[in-house]
Order: structure tokens, then C-alpha cells, then sequence
């Protein structure tokens, strides 16, 4: 099973909410965070002093995965994220060692979904 | 909406022969018959007096419109502002801002140099002030209006430009309320460029027609017997509740409604908004008395009972068909119910202000609720289904419930049709005026200056793109 | 709080003898020797003026209660409701917001209906209002009031209407302050049935008791030496206060009180609901004077220096005690001094003011920091702790530092004692009163509808369960 | 600003010999000829009249100074706290919230014990107060000012407290003002020591010299030609903002300025409070007609004008220079027209406001984009570049744009140097002084209570460290 | 080492706590996440528009722990926030390669607690 | 490649970031947290009822980092972080199988930069 982060835009989340979907994705977990990358962020300006603002709002998707999923969610992270403009984030995959679904109290592959 | 005081000239001079009456107390006694004297219904005196005395300036009336002129300029900033604000997404809070605070700076200056004039200048065949007062010619800031040709004044205890000052408080929320319609989606230029334009071929042209001496749709003309708009129902709600119907039309849909909507983004927010713009409404309602008098009193409480009585209704009504009364449908009727008793307020005893905050709270509950889900018309903040539809009909219905003995004009209930008539033809011709005219402008703005924005500034939203700036830190 | 300006009627009618007084300075006249005839204390005319002149209609007096009527509204919405609602955690806000909003809803009606009448209409004994005045019968939009069985007034110089309405907004007021004793687990439903037959069996008795003319409590009865209260120090705050204590104990504690409890989730709209509060103060305390005159502008000074006092005096032992001064001590020790000042600003000069903040500041302290720790008692918001012991401390208060020369009552320190167990007396009954009947209502309420929401609904947070909305978006 | 209507009084004896005049709408008689009567100049009367007719109060007057009065306080809380509040960051809106409401209380009681006194009291050499009012003994709560001496008064026709009252509201405000130059990095107990003496040392002496009766840079001595500052152009906004500027200065720039600085975290609060300051400033500024009359409008109206001019002129240049008009700059553009009008409000017509509007926009501005920078002053919330800036110019520009027909002063456009002259010289006066003055008092501070918070409370954040809180959860 | 990703409903976080705590693991980080899963929330209802809120308030906490508290720790968490409703969450277990105290500059097992 | 999550004190971010872009690390990932740790905070005072806190704020740094860069990155880290009170923070240190590039597609070593 792999750990599944992607640091994305925070326009193109529907999309890639979307693109998950289709590819019997559904179970993820969202979250707000700020990025240091290569992109510069369209500059604020307040009372005429621009902030080059060196961090940008971002999401954080993270998702886990069985492995055989793995190309698909890739793809379709890829698919709904990019514009191909600097900004469009990362994807990065850990292994993931254990499972639990807590209600059920399932592991393992088949509490993954 | 102005009410006429006229008899007080006489009362003026009767006192002063027999030199005991103490003239400040004049405008209560009027107001205290008002049947008679304090109607809507200009009394055209036969013999104007030639001069208007000083002496009948009356500091209360004048505290109390300085006091609610502050009160509507409060209802669009921070009202207003926070009230659609609160509703919109994280991303697009601040755009909302500025476009009601930008209004408040261009519409006030078009205002004093042309506005007020086009408004309540000197009537050009009942269609439209004259230049007559531009740049605010002859408007005295220390005496009140006096218009020597037919013996009418626009609020004859308080100076000319405090009335003229009051007057522009409505002149700025009225475009303000439109923003409800194409909120999250509009470019900034174009925005403005439709405000303005739409001030001049809407709003200047309809307060004139209705609250203007001599305008064709209003009483203050020499029929007498037109249409009565207290506060605003025609004037303000159905001019901007239609309009912004036009605009939801024409600008389309936001993406990913309706379905992926985020819901508001700060209900606290509006809340407060809320809050302000209720407070501020009875600035708005019984500062229309121009005094503060008997007709202000029952403004005031016609306005609150109605305001009331629809937030009832809409949360009695979430809480029965939702299973829960929820805080956005509590405010929001509330607001409904304001605007819809706006025309009336003047008019109407605590019964009639409760059916029409029952109604008030109904309609838009039903259309908000059926109808507009079918119409799939993404009219984002409710700015027509609010105030358009409520503007409809409580001018409709301060032609069935104004009570006689109020301010002298006579609703259906009370046996009289000519009101009634008088006020379904102005509301007639006012709405498909504002429709047409704002689809025109629409169009016209649109080549000028396209009136969406990019879908990629949509998704990133109005507040960075338009103006580089956050409403909030993440972190800091 | 009805200031009797009777002699008005003499002195109008010697005016119109020598044709030469204005009448307008009339009120200003009488204010301006206060000891005598801006009393508190009814002075009854042997000969009561058969019809009231509307000539006593005073324009300025009229502004200012338009004004405070306004400003007393905002003190609910958005005041109170913020500064509640700051306090309480994120997922309950909209229960706040929403409890305080709908009683804007409910009370408004019942006032105009029912609520006025059983308050202020003709006495029943001095127990309780009859249903003359139900649906705001024989009450004038532009008269004022005069009871021709006593030669009365509750306000000479302003329509009966608004005094009505300024009196509405107090009867809203109240039971909104006792949300801050149950706030984050009451269920909606049994809330409003509470706050309905709270109405009718404390607050609408209770008003006629010490305000109605012939209430058995007061001075506005024959004996004419009954107890003082200003602006509702034992009608607002001793009933809220008291009726919040019993609810808390009522209600139980909290899930995780005191130890688990979340800080306030949005102190800065703690701080904007208090400045609205103190804001809308001024209309509370100053408009009880029921005019633009010398008894308003004394009370709008007692007011804002109580305040000040008190916010100080918290600050200050929060710096002693607990090293820093903390931002929410500061508001709630202001609220407190205003809450506190509130039954005697008309009564006593500056260093009444000054002795009274202090005390406002220093017990709810201590309160707070020593007793409620040990009760264990869990008053959410501390609507007991501030407004409870604030408004006894006061209606006590008034008895020890009313001074005679402002307002014609004399306090303890001025050597009268009669004024001090006047006091002592009325406290004590409508104190007592008040716990026993809201104990009783809530048993009762409970049997009807369960006061207390489900373990999981706590957990999940008010807004949620009770009305289906979140304050706040997470992302968008 | 204490207009003067001396005049009055022979109006009043006059009208009473021929027994028919209303006196009370003398004020608006007198009112409506501004040129002669109702001028700042003060007009001293040789045979002063020896007793003060009580006759003279005025309801309508008193009814709009009540209101103007609690409108000022708005400003302050929560009008300025969340304008300066939402431009910080998260860890330091509650110090800054706090700063605000400390100063309400600490100087409320300052203004009633000493400060009144000792800014209006009667004169010593034209430089301060006597003692004489100390703890507002002969402040009459019912009776309008008269100085006997003179034959002036600070407001005829209201009652000297509220007089008191509505400057207290002034006292407050002012070094409110400062918060902003040393926001984020100030010491509260040393804040809070410097408040209290820069109150002693610069506003007291300040106020005096040149509204005081007699002080020697105003218009109320026997010169009669002195300066004029209708609202505190001078003594609210110079003093201000050149002691913020010797403040930033002093206090040095915070940790990561200016490169590293976080942007506003909550803009929408910021935009609250610009509506809640403008709002306010119709009390300020029509307040400081001190009565419900023509001045009062003319007041009214230059001061949204000039807010609306200078709010589109930042807006406009930021979309020419920075790209996009901002909603910071659109409200701090506002925030700075409203300032600079303030000294000019009652003495020019519209044309005038908007010319003082522009100059409001265009300067400060170019001082905040251009100059600013460069100094690497870190005036961080530009207390100094808005307040100072624009006081200065607002109060030199009325001795340019003054309209002798608005209030019987003239101004260099319409052929009179003399105004212009003494604009000047007061305003350096007063503006070194205050630079001198308060630098020698940060000093003195610093030694015996350190003005800087440490680096690490600095990076932590004021909230926590100096009030042991957070603005808000992250959780619940 | 492990680095335990729990993502619960928020309700549940007190207990979760105190049943870590029960189990000697202190040491925890805690954030606010929105959470796609089977559950479906309380639907919002927006002017009779009802939201049914595919993205719900989820609290996640993250734990890292040595090899031999893995066990208590997953049967803590599992026992605070079981409901055995739908959104009870699930447990994510990764292997953690190295940890490292800032203050002291330990590293390894003992820098974990 | 490795995955680094530290977990720091709100007003060691500037200064930990600072000293990344020194070792030339300039991509990260910040998002804010509460941390249950052995520090007390500030005791908060609210309304004379001390809450000692027990969730103090934090601010975690996630650094996706090419092998040889651990070191590097391990100690900017702690030299911008440390002041040698509780409450300085953890790093902790996971396995990163996989990164990919949104934009361009990348992969590995050459997208993590
Ligand atoms: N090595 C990394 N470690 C942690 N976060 C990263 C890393 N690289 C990129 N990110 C995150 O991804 C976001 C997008 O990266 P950026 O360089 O701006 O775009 P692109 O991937 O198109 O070059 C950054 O803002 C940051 O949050
Ligand atoms: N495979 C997954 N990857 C990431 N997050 C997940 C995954 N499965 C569940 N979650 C998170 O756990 C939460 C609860 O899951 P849900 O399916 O609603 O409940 P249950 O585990 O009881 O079936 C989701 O809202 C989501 O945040
Ligand atoms: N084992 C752990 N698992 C998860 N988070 C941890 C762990 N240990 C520490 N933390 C995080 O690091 C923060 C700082 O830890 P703390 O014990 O307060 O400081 P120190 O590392 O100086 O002893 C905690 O608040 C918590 O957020």
C-alpha cells in the first residue's frame, strides 16, 4: 500500500477531487498549507508595499492507496492539477505499512477503501 | 416618500398673528392629525407664500435626519458589505468590499454634481430633474427646500442639503444591493462602468418619476393621486431587485454551481451585516419622515414588526420543510422583511405590517426554495429573490393594506382601488423599465469592457486577481 | 426610570397666558432645576389636565428616543449576540447568534400584542398590566401618553408609540441575557418555548411592578416613594441575572468543564460585541431619561464612567493577581460597570459613578475568580456572575449614592434611609420571584420539550445539530 | 470648532420684549445667514448678559450632540481597534484591541478629574486650564456653559456636560491614534504610562491653545483672528501624527521590517472599522457644529465628500501604479480624506471638500509609496503618513480653501492671507511641539518603564505575552 | 519507529488523547484536514439549499512512536474514537527512518517521547 | 530520497526557513498545528480561569530532500529551531519512494527540486 501527497493549486482541487473519482479514488484527505516552491505568487500589495509573498496558500491531498492504484491516482492527480504553469505542485508517494479502519476495526488492503 | 407639510406655512403665519404659538411645536401638532395633514398626498397650496421663513427650521427634525443619514450610509459599509460578504467565498470576500466602499465613493460624487439634480431638480416633463441644480446649485445647507412654483417643499424643517444628503444614502445602496447578483464573477471596470451608467438610466430617472415634484408615476405631482413609495419599495428594491434579475440572467452561472458551491464562508459575517442593516433601517424607514414626528414613530415600528414577522416565517418554515431553522434563513428573511415593508412603512398599522411580513417571509421562501432551484438562474447572494420580490409586492401591497388613518391614502381592504391601480401600474412600469434597460446596459458594458472575468480568475478568485490582495493569512 | 415632567401642562398652559415662554425650552426648563421637577418621583396633579395638548410634543426629545430605540435594538443584534458569540467555541457561534436573533422575532410580536399591555397598560392591583392595550390598542403613533385617572405620563413629550418601542427593545434584551447561562447545550425548541412563558410569568410582572403606573413596587404609585429603577438594573439585570443562575443550575455543567473547555474561539468579536454594547448603552441609560435633556446627559455620563471604572478596576486585579491584564477581563469588567450603573445613572453625580464602577468591577472579580470556581457552577458566559451580582450591587447602590440634587431620590450617604429599603425591598422580591418562577418554568419546560441537547449533539456542536449550518468554512 | 452664537442672546431678550419670536429656531435663524452669525470667529458681546436664560437649551441641538457623542466613542471601540486590529498580525490584535479600550477607560476619568478642566477651563496666560472644573465642579449637566467673563460660551444651546461629554469623546481618540506607529512591538505598562502623560503634556495644552476660551492660538481670544480647527484637524490629527512619528522613530522597526513582514490577517476587520470610523466621523465632524443646524450639514457634507474624493483618488492611483485598486488602499484613502477635512468641515463648500479630498489622496499616498521606503521608518500601521500627513494639510488647506460665505472665515482662494497665516503658525507650532514634547517623554519612559517589548516576546507575539491570550482557537 | 497518521471525527479527539495518554504516549500533533470518505454529513442547508458536504471536518493526529507502543497505541486510538458509525476514520502506519530532538539534538528512540 | 516533517515553534519559521534556503532547500511545505508535547505553554487567562494549555501552537515544515541533502537539511533545521527550551521541536524523518513533477512529469531525484 502506498501513502499517496500531493501538494497542489487550490483552484484545481475540484478537478483532481474529480479525476480521483473516475478512477474509483473517492477516500482522501484535504488540507490547507502554504508552499515554498519556484513559483512567485501573483504580488500583494498593501498600502503600495508588494509582498512578493515567498508562501502560497496550497492543498495538501493525501491519499492512500493499494498498489495496483497507484499508476491510476498518479495519473489522475496529474490529470486534474496541472496547467503546466510553475505552481502546480508535487506528488510524493511513501510506503504505507499498516492500515486500520477504526469502525470496523478491518486492516490491512481491504481497509484502505 | 417625501411627506408634505404645507399647512404649516399657514400654521406659521396664524402664529405669528397671534403671536403664542410656539412654532416648533407646529409640525407635531400636523403630524399628530395625520389623516390630513401629514399625507403623502401633496396639498398644493393655491397662494404659495412667496418666502419661506427661516423660523420653521426645527432642530429636532434636523438631529434626527443628520442621525439617519448616518444610519443608511452604515447600512452599505460596513452593512451591506458584510452582510453579501460574509456569503461569498474566502476568495472573494474582499471584492465584494470594494465594490460596495468604491460605490459609496463614485455615487456619492456623481451625486452632488449631477444626481441629486437629474433626481429631484426642477421636473422636465415629470421624466427627469433638470440641470438646474448641478454641482449643487441653489441647494441652501442652512435653509429648507421651497419649490415656489407650486408651493411644495421636499421636507420643509430641515435644510435643503441635509434632505439632498439623505437622498444620496438611497442613491448608493440601491446599485449596492445589485452586487448580490453577480457577486464572485464580475471584473472590477466593469462593475463600475455599469454602476455608473446604470445611475444615471435607472436610479436618477425612477426617484424622479416617483418621489420627484412633478414626476409622472409619483403623488407629488398636480394628479396627487399616483403612486406612494414611503422608503423605497419601487424606488430602491424593485429597481435593483430587477436589475440584478437581469444581470444573474446575463452573466450566467458561476462554476460549479449549483452543485459544488462552497456554502458562506463566514456566517458571523452576515450576521453582523444583518444586524446593521436592520439598525440601519430605521434610518432608512422612519428617517422617510423627514422628522421627528408621529409618522416616523409608526415607521419605525411597521418596519421592526415586519422584519420580524418575516424572520418568523422563514425560519418557521426552514424548521418545518428542513427540519431545521437555520441562521441564514432567519437573517434573511428578516432582511426580506425590511425591504418589503419599505414602501408601506409610512402607510400601514401593526396588522397590515404583519401580513406583510408574512408575506414577506413566504414569497421569497417559496421561490427561493422552488423555484429558483428550476430556474437553475444562479442569482448568487438572493439579491432578486430577496429584494426584487419583495419590493414587488410590498408596493403592491401598500396598495391593500394602507390604512386611512395612517397617512390618508386607502388600501383595498379599506375599500379604495385607486391606490391599488396606481401602484401595480407603477411597479409595472418601473420593473420591465429596469429590465430592459439594465439588459441594454448589460450588453452595451460588455463590448465596452468585457463584463466576466477569466475562468482562471474565477477559480482563483475575485480578491487576488482583481485587486492583489487576501482577506486572510494562513498563518500569520 | 419614566421621569414625570407634569407640571409641563401648568407650565404650558401659563405660557400661553403670558404668550411670550417658548414652549420648546419648556422641558429644558423644568430639567434644568432638577431636584424638583425631573423627578423620578411622580409629583401628582391634584387637577389633571383634561386633554393633552399635542403641543407638548417635543421634536428634539422625539429624535432622541427614535435614536435610542435604535441603539437599544443593536445592543441584541449584533451586540450581545457577538459578544456571546466570540466567546463560545466555533461550533456553537450560530446557536448564539441565532437564540439571540430569533428572540428579536418572537418578543418583538408578543410585545405589540400582549407584552406592552400586561407591562405598562392600567394596573391590576399593581400586580400586572390589563389587556387593555393588547394589539397596541388606544396606543398613539403621535400622542404621547396620559393616564387621566392619575394625570400621568410615562413621557409627555414624545408619541406613546415610542415609548412603546423603546420599552420593546428592553423586553428583547432580557431574556437574551440569559443565554449566557445555558449557551452551548440547550435545545433550540425548549429554548424559545422557555423564553416565551419567561415573558409572560417574570419579565411582563416584573416591569409592571417597578416602571407601570400603579405597580406596587415603584414610585409611579400614590405612595410615590416605592424603589427607583433608572433604566432596568431590577426589570433587566436582577431578573436576567438571577433567572441565568437558576438556569445554570438547572442545566448542569458543560462536557468538560471546567477543565477541557476550549478558550473563547474569536475574542475580537467578543471585544466588537462589547463595544457595540457600551455604544448601545447610551440609548439604554441615556434614553430612560425619555428626552434630550439635563437627566439624559447626566445619565449618559454616570454610564460611561461606571464603565470605564469598573473595566479599569477588572484590568487592574487581573494585573495583580494574574500578572497581565487580559483583554476579556477588561470587556467583562466594562459590561459589568455599565450593567451595574444601569439602575442608578440618573440618580447620582460622578463620584457615585466612580464608587459604583468600582464595586462593578471588584465583586463580579472576585466572583468569578473565587466563588464560581468552588460552585462548580457552570454559568457559561457568567450572565449570573456580571449581570446578576452586577444588577444587585447596583439597585442596591442606587439607594446608598443617589444624590438629591440630581434627580430628587436620596441615598444613604445623603443620610435618607427610606430610599436605601425601598431598594433593599424590591431586590429582594423580584430577585426571589425571579428564581423560584424560572426554576419552575424550566421543570416544567423540560417535562414539554428536554432542555439539554443529547450527549453527541454537545460533542458534534449546537449549530450543527440544532440548525444544520457551520459558522466557518474550513478551505473555501 | 466651538462655534459661537453670542447673538442669541440679544435675540432671546429681543424676541421676548416683542413676544413672538420661536426661539428655538433662533439657532436656525441665526444659522441661516452663516456669514455674520454663526461663525468660529468669536464675536464678544460688551455688555454680556449676567444670567444664562435656561431658556436657551435646546432639545433638538442636545438630542444630535447626545448622539454625535456616543458616535465618537464608537470610533475608538470597536471603530479604530479593528481598523488597526485587522491590519496586524494574529499574535497581536488583542494588544492592539486592548490599547484601545484602556484608553477609553484610563482617560475617561483622566477628562472628568483633571483634563476637562485643564483644556477648557478658564484660562491661565492662553496656555491651560485652571483647576477650577477639577472633578467637573460648576460643569452643569443641565445647564449650558457661560463664561461670564467673556460673554462666550462653548454651546449655547446644550447642556455644558454634554459639552464635557462629547470633547471627552476627543481626549480619547487622539492618542488612540498614536497605536498605530507602534503597534506589534510596544511594552503595555509603558504604553499605557506614555498615554497618560503625552494626555498632560501635549493634549491638554494643545486643546486649550487653540479651542480653549482664551488660548493663544485659537480664535476664542480677544484677538478673535487665531486659528481655526473645526473638528481637530490640529489638536486631534497633528498632535497625533507627528507624535507617531516620533514614536516610530523612536521605537525603531519591528523584527523584519520591511522585507519579512506579514500581510494584514484580517482585512475584512480592517474594513469594519474604516465603515465604523467613517460612520463615526459624521458625529466628529457634523457633531462639532455642536447643535442641529445648517453648520451641522455643511459639516456633514464636506466630510463624505472629502472621504469619498480621497478614497477614489488612492483607489484610482493604485490601479494606475500598482495595477489593481486595492481594498487597503481604497480604506486608507477614506480613513485619510475623513482626517484631513476634519480642521475644514464647517468652513468650505463641496468644491473645497473635494479639492481637500484629492490633496487627502494624492499626498499621503505618494508619502506611503515613495517617501516611506526610503526613510525605512517603520510607522506601521501609518499613523503618521494618514493622521499626520493629512492634519496638516487639512489644517493648512482650510486657510486656502475656507469660503467666507460657509462660516464667515476666508481663505487664501477667495483673497485673504490673514487665515492662511495663522493656519500656519499654528500648525507649526503645535506640530514642533508635539515632536519635542513627546520624543522627551518616550525618553523619560524608556528609563523608568523599557518601551520594547523583548525579541522573543516580539516573535511570540503581544497577545500571549503581554495578556496571557489568543485572538483565536485553531480547533474548536 | 513507526509515524502513526490517524484521521477521526472531531468530536472524538478528547478521548483519543486521554486513551493515548492511558497508554504513555504524550507526544502527538494534532490539525484540522477535511475528509472525503463514506460518511455523509449532517447536510448543511443553505436558504433551502442543502449541501451534503462530500468534504467533512476531520481532526487527523499524528504520533510517532517506537516499535513496541505501536499495539497500545492503535488500540487507544481505536478505543477513543470508535462509534461505530460511518466517519469513525481510519489509522495510517508508516515506517519512520530516523527522529531527531531539536533541543538536545538527540536522535533515535529516545528522542521519540 | 527522504521526507522531513519538523515540527517547530510558530516563531522559529522564518529563521528555519532561512537557514533551508542557505543549504540551498529552498521547496518546502508549511502548515500550521497544535502540538501535545512536555512544554506548558503560556498559561492563557481567561476570565481568571488559567488554561494551561495543553494544545500549543506549532508550525510543521514538510521538505521532500534528495539523500544527500538530509544532513544538510537536518541541521539548518535545527540551527534555526533550536533556543534550547521544551517546546523546540522534533524532526522526523521518513523514506520517500517516489516524487513526480505535476507540471512536467518528472520523476525522482531531478523532480524534488
Ligand atoms: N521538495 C519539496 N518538499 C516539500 N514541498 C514541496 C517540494 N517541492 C515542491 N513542494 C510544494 O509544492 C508546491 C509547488 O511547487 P513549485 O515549485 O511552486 O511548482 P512546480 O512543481 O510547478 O515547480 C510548493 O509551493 C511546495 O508547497
Ligand atoms: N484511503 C484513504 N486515504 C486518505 N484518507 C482516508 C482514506 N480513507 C479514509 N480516509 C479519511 O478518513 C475519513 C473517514 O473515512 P470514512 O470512509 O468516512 O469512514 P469509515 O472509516 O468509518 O468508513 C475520511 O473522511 C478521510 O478523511
Ligand atoms: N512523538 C511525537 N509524535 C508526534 N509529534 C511529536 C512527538 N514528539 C513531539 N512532537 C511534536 O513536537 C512538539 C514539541 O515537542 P516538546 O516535547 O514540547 O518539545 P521538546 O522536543 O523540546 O521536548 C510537540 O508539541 C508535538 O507537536
Amino acid at each position: 500500500m502506498k501513502y499517496i501527497i500531493a501538494i497542489i493549486q487550490p483552484d484545481r482541487m475540484d478537478d483532481v477531487l474529480e479525476e480521483l473519482t473516475k478512477e474509483g479514488i473517492h477516500l482522501v484527505t484535504v488540507s490547507e498549507v502554504l508552499g515554498r516552491g519556484r513559483q512567485k505568487g501573483i504580488a500583494e500589495v498593501y498600502r503600495s508595499h508588494k509582498e512578493s509573498g515567498s508562501l502560497l496558500r496550497k492543498v495538501k491531498i493525501e491519499a492512500a492507496v493499494n498498489d495496483e492504484f497507484l499508476p491510476a491516482a498518479l495519473s489522475a492527480i496529474k490529470l486534474g492539477a496541472r496547467t503546466g504553469h510553475v505552481g502546480d505542485g508535487k506528488i510524493f508517494v511513501m510506503d504505507l505499512e499498516a492500515v486500520l479502519r477504526i469502525r470496523t476495526g478491518e486492516e490491512g488492503s481491504i481497509a484502505i477503501g | 416618500m417625501p411627506k408634505i407639510k404645507l399647512l404649516l406655512l399657514l400654521g406659521f403665519l396664524v402664529s405669528s398673528v397671534f403671536a403664542q404659538s410656539p412654532a416648533d411645536s407646529g409640525i407635531s401638532t400636523l403630524v399628530s392629525t395625520p389623516s390630513v395633514f401629514a399625507s403623502s398626498v401633496p396639498i398644493v397650496v393655491a397662494t404659495p407664500v412667496a418666502t419661506l421663513s427661516p423660523a420653521k427650521m426645527d432642530t429636532g427634525d434636523t438631529a434626527w435626519i443628520l442621525v439617519a443619514t448616518a444610519l443608511v450610509f452604515l447600512m452599505t459599509v460596513p452593512g451591506l458589505a458584510l452582510f453579501y460578504g460574509g456569503l461569498v467565498r474566502k476568495k472573494n470576500i474582499l471584492s465584494v468590499l470594494m465594490q460596495c466602499l468604491t460605490l459609496v465613493f463614485v455615487l456619492s460624487l456623481l451625486w452632488v454634481i449631477f444626481g441629486y439634480s437629474l433626481s429631484f431638480g426642477p421636473t422636465i416633463h415629470g421624466l427627469i430633474g433638470s440641470s438646474a441644480w448641478f454641482g449643487l446649485t441653489s441647494v441652501s445647507m442652512t435653509l429648507p427646500h421651497f419649490d415656489a412654483a407650486t408651493g411644495l417643499s421636499y421636507a420643509p424643517t430641515i435644510p435643503h442639503g441635509l434632505f439632498m444628503m439623505f437622498q444620496m444614502m438611497f442613491a448608493i445602496i440601491t446599485p449596492a444591493l445589485i452586487i448580490g447578483a453577480f457577486a464572485e464573477r464580475m471584473r472590477f471596470g466593469a462593475f463600475l462602468l455599469f454602476s455608473v451608467l446604470w445611475s444615471f438610466a435607472v436610479y436618477y430617472p425612477v426617484a424622479h418619476w416617483i418621489w420627484g415634484i412633478g414626476g409622472f408615476l409619483g403623488s407629488l405631482n398636480p394628479s396627487g393621486t399616483g403612486a406612494v413609495d414611503f422608503a423605497g419599495g419601487i424606488v430602491v428594491h424593485i429597481t435593483a431587485g430587477v436589475s440584478a434579475l437581469a444581470t444573474a440572467l446575463f452573466m450566467g452561472k458561476r462554476k460549479g454551481y449549483p452543485d459544488k458551491m462552497s456554502p458562506p464562508h463566514n456566517l458571523p459575517f452576515a450576521v453582523i451585516g444583518g444586524g446593521l442593516l436592520w439598525f440601519g433601517w430605521f434610518g432608512f424607514n422612519a428617517g422617510s419622515a423627514l422628522g421627528a414626528n408621529g409618522l416616523a414613530v409608526t415607521a419605525m415600528v411597521s418596519t421592526h414588526i415586519a422584519g420580524a414577522t418575516a424572520g418568523l416565517t422563514w425560519a418557521g418554515l426552514d424548521w418545518i420543510i428542513n427540519r431545521r431553522p437555520t441562521m441564514l434563513g432567519a437573517i434573511t428573511g428578516a432582511v426580506g422583511g425590511l425591504a418589503t415593508v419599505t414602501p408601506a412603512a409610512g402607510f400601514i398599522n401593526i396588522w397590515g405590517a404583519i401580513a406583510i411580513g408574512f408575506l414577506a417571509g413566504l414569497i421569497p421562501f417559496l421561490f427561493v426554495m422552488l423555484i429558483k432551484p428550476r430556474l437553475k438562474l444562479d442569482d448568487s447572494l438572493d439579491a432578486w429573490g430577496v429584494h426584487g420580490v419583495g419590493g414587488i409586492i410590498g408596493s403592491i401591497a401598500v396598495g391593500i393594506f394602507a390604512s386611512p388613518l395612517i397617512n390618508g391614502r386607502t388600501g383595498l381592504i379599506f375599500g379604495d382601488t385607486s391606490l391599488f391601480t396606481s401602484q401595480l401600474k407603477a411597479v409595472s412600469i418601473v420593473g420591465l423599465y429596469s429590465l430592459a434597460i439594465t439588459y441594454g446596459l448589460l450588453k452595451l458594458v460588455n463590448v465596452v469592457s468585457p463584463l466576466r472575468v477569466s475562468d482562471h480568475e474565477e477559480r482563483v478568485g475575485l480578491d487576488l486577481t482583481q485587486h492583489k490582495e487576501s482577506a486572510y493569512t494562513v498563518l500569520d
